[in-house]
């Protein structure tokens, strides 16, 4: 039971945004998501080293030291691209102006707590720019792994990683399923293919609640 | 009025130990390569490095020489190490033989930002609740809680810029831009390393990023090859 | 994603009674005649009007006019009156029939930058052992004493600006920049008058001062001849 | 007793200026200084609307309403110029990067508090850049006639006009004298042609010490 690859998964993240929207997206895993947009979507991706409006990742030929996102890949740029400082870019993120952002997650607590940022038993942790993102974006869209690599639980009932924000997740979807986070707890709301609820549930810490209308992941 | 000088060696020369110094660039992109190099070949010691993050990219190129030649004392940074990888900074790190103060690189940009503005001190929602508030002086506006943030400043900006004019009006190329603007405005003597230096005139006053007030030398870096794909 | 409206009535239709509304300009340039002459048409009242100067330079195209038909009923300005002339304003001012908060003006500016970039309050020099400062909490931070200034937003921003591309990607020309690009941060609706419009993909990525991020709306303004001399 | 003409002051003011300075110009008889900086001088102007780099006024056919001073009056700029926007432009000055700023006045006191935002008897002032400048300015030369036109003093003992900032001042340039601030009190460093420093001291309130070296303004 894997599950989605990790291109499908950023597919399906993809799948969650709407035309008009800025969106951001963390280091690692939702760096994939940009593959994923269309021009079609109507989607504007905004990146923390000061870009507005990049496209996919680059292909060997293209690259350009200059041109990179937040995790040092190389970029394309979309027509109608802007180009800004650090202060300007975490300017647009404290004040709202990014509608959903996409970030990788070490834990995810049962009422969407986020710790991303300092791995266990590691001595130093990089913060980056996602404690700005929770704090200050609409929405947010956790995207990873179910569980890690040893088989530990990710989704959990209370973090025990040092936090990103407490309450901040909206969305995670994994290579197993999409769940919502909701007042009353973590909704299921889609499985991956051939995935069941019962299998989503055993690497799951806290009780999931299932959707009137939960479904198979449509890819 | 014209700020170039001949060699990074002469413009990194009276960079005492002991100083505080903000590194330009983030991840691979817009890092003063030569300028680096310089201080590498001074050996100023004792420095405390205000970066996004404290190299590892690009080793042989980026801070990670002087980390390895034990320069830098206390870091400044928001990003300091990478998944997967040991940085020249963690290793130092984990034997404890430099400290580190780790921010949100929105946090980190705005007290640099305000450092360069004249505001001592600013509130902000980031790290509510999480380690980076700990400690931190709290204040409730509109029913939303923010943390105090303190200004943050440095004896020498090193930043890496595209073009510069002899007066020090700087423009930037592509995400190559990130921190080194707000860093050129927040230290007393602010050094550009640039690809290409232009006659006063040749840059347009609409482009200009960086203001020439904010600049005290100019040097013309080399080409690096540092091997990025 | 396209912004561009048919015209400025278009624009400002859903500006209802009692609005808080930036204005960009300072003096006479840089200043939105169309969106304020439809708004003049629109006859919205009661609106707090937060803009540099308010009106007086180009009478019968600034702010002037609003004044003149008494739909501003509070004014947050830095430089609310002239030397050797009653502006519409004052000649409200001196009958009590408007409101008005002096500020200085590098505060104004930073008030409207923090509120277009989350920061819900700062501190600054500017005011300390002036009027400006009367009332206000001081704190001192290194031995020097500052004020606590909060933020400025609006319900809705109307700004001028050179060109703009269908997303909403704006550059100014010379001073005519001034105020309108913080503005256009600070608040919920933007609404951006411009001598051209131009396609997406024809702005240099380079050169943007406004990212479309911050533009809600885009009109075309007429050439006004507004005797300027 | 007239003393120098308004184009003298600011003549006199220009030659307070150094090569490499950042100078700002306030409102009124302080911008008629920038028609008195040459090329040669390597001073570069500095307009809290956005410009640094300006030159002399403009001529009647070289105007453009989009380039203005802080007085709205038009402008011409020198090569190496910049436009940025106005919470730039007060960094700028807030933050220390000003040398100098020349700035007109109502009153000043013997110890250097500066009166020049509202008139005398107005319901209503306009604060404008001065405040910051005042605040933020390495040095503040005030330039302005040595009485009102009805003849009222303005070289005074104590402000009566609501203070811009107190203990600024660091040298008065008027159409009568050059008068620096010092911790002493007021020194008067020269007089203008054919004017003796008791003419000055007849309508100065507060106490002149005389400079060893007082001379007549070199012009």
């Amino acid at each position: 039971m894997s599950g989605l690859s990790r291109e499908l998964i950023a597919l399906r993240a993809a799948r969650e945004l709407q035309s008009g929207q800025y969106v951001n997206l963390g280091i690692g895993l939702p760096t994939l998501v940009s593959n994923f947009i269309t021009d079609e979507m109507g989607v504007v991706l905004h990146s923390e080293n000061g870009a507005l409006g990049f496209g996919r990742i680059a292909d060997e030929g293209e690259m350009d030291i200059d041109l990179v996102n937040a995790s040092s890949q190389p970029l394309t740029l979309k027509p109608g691209a802007a180009f800004f400082d650090s202060a300007t870019a975490f300017a647009m993120i404290r004040s709202g102006r990014i509608d959903v952002t996409v970030l990788g997650a070490y834990q995810v607590s049962e009422n969407g707590d986020l710790a991303n940022w300092m791995a266990p038993g590691r001595k130093a942790g990089s913060i980056g720019g996602s404690m700005d993102l929770v704090s200050g974006t609409r929405r947010v869209i956790v995207v990873m792994e179910h569980t890690t690599r040893f088989g530990e639980l990710k989704i959990v009932t209370r973090c025990t990683c040092p936090l990103t924000g407490y309450g901040v997740v909206n969305t995670i979807v994994t290579n197993l399923a999409v769940i919502e986070v909701t007042p009353e707890g973590l909704l299921l709301r889609e499985v991956a293919p051939s995935v069941t609820a019962e299998d989503v549930q055993a690497v799951t810490e806290p009780r999931l609640l299932l959707a009137d209308d939960l479904r198979e992941m449509q890819l | 009025m014209d700020k170039v000088l001949v060699s990074p060696q002469e413009a990194v020369k009276d960079i005492q130990d002991g100083s505080t110094i903000m590194f330009g660039g983030f991840g691979v992109a817009g890092i003063p390569f030569a300028l680096i190099k310089a201080l590498y070949e001074k050996g100023t010691k004792g420095i405390t490095a205000i970066t996004n993050s404290p190299g590892g990219r690009l080793e042989d190129f980026d801070l990670s020489i002087l980390f390895r030649k034990r320069q830098i004392s206390k870091v400044i940074a928001s990003y300091p190490v990478y998944a997967g990888k040991i940085n020249a900074f963690e290793e130092l790190y984990q034997k404890s033989e430099v400290e580190l103060e780790v921010v949100p690189q929105g946090t980190f940009a705005e007290r640099i930002r305000a450092g360069g503005a004249g505001i001592p001190g600013f509130y902000t929602p980031t790290g509510v609740g999480a380690v980076a508030g700990e400690g931190k002086e709290k204040r409730i506006f509109d029913d939303r809680e923010y943390l105090l943030e303190r200004a943050l400043r440095a004896d020498f900006a090193l930043i890496k810029a595209y073009k510069a004019d002899r007066m020090g009006n700087l423009i930037y190329r592509m995400t190559a831009r990130n921190f080194n603007p707000v860093m050129a405005t927040a230290a007393a003597v602010t050094i550009a390393e640039v690809d290409e230096i232009v006659e006063v005139g040749e840059l347009d006053p609409e482009s200009v990023v960086t203001p020439g007030i904010y600049v005290s030398r100019i040097v013309k870096g080399e080409k690096y090859d540092v091997g990025f794909k």
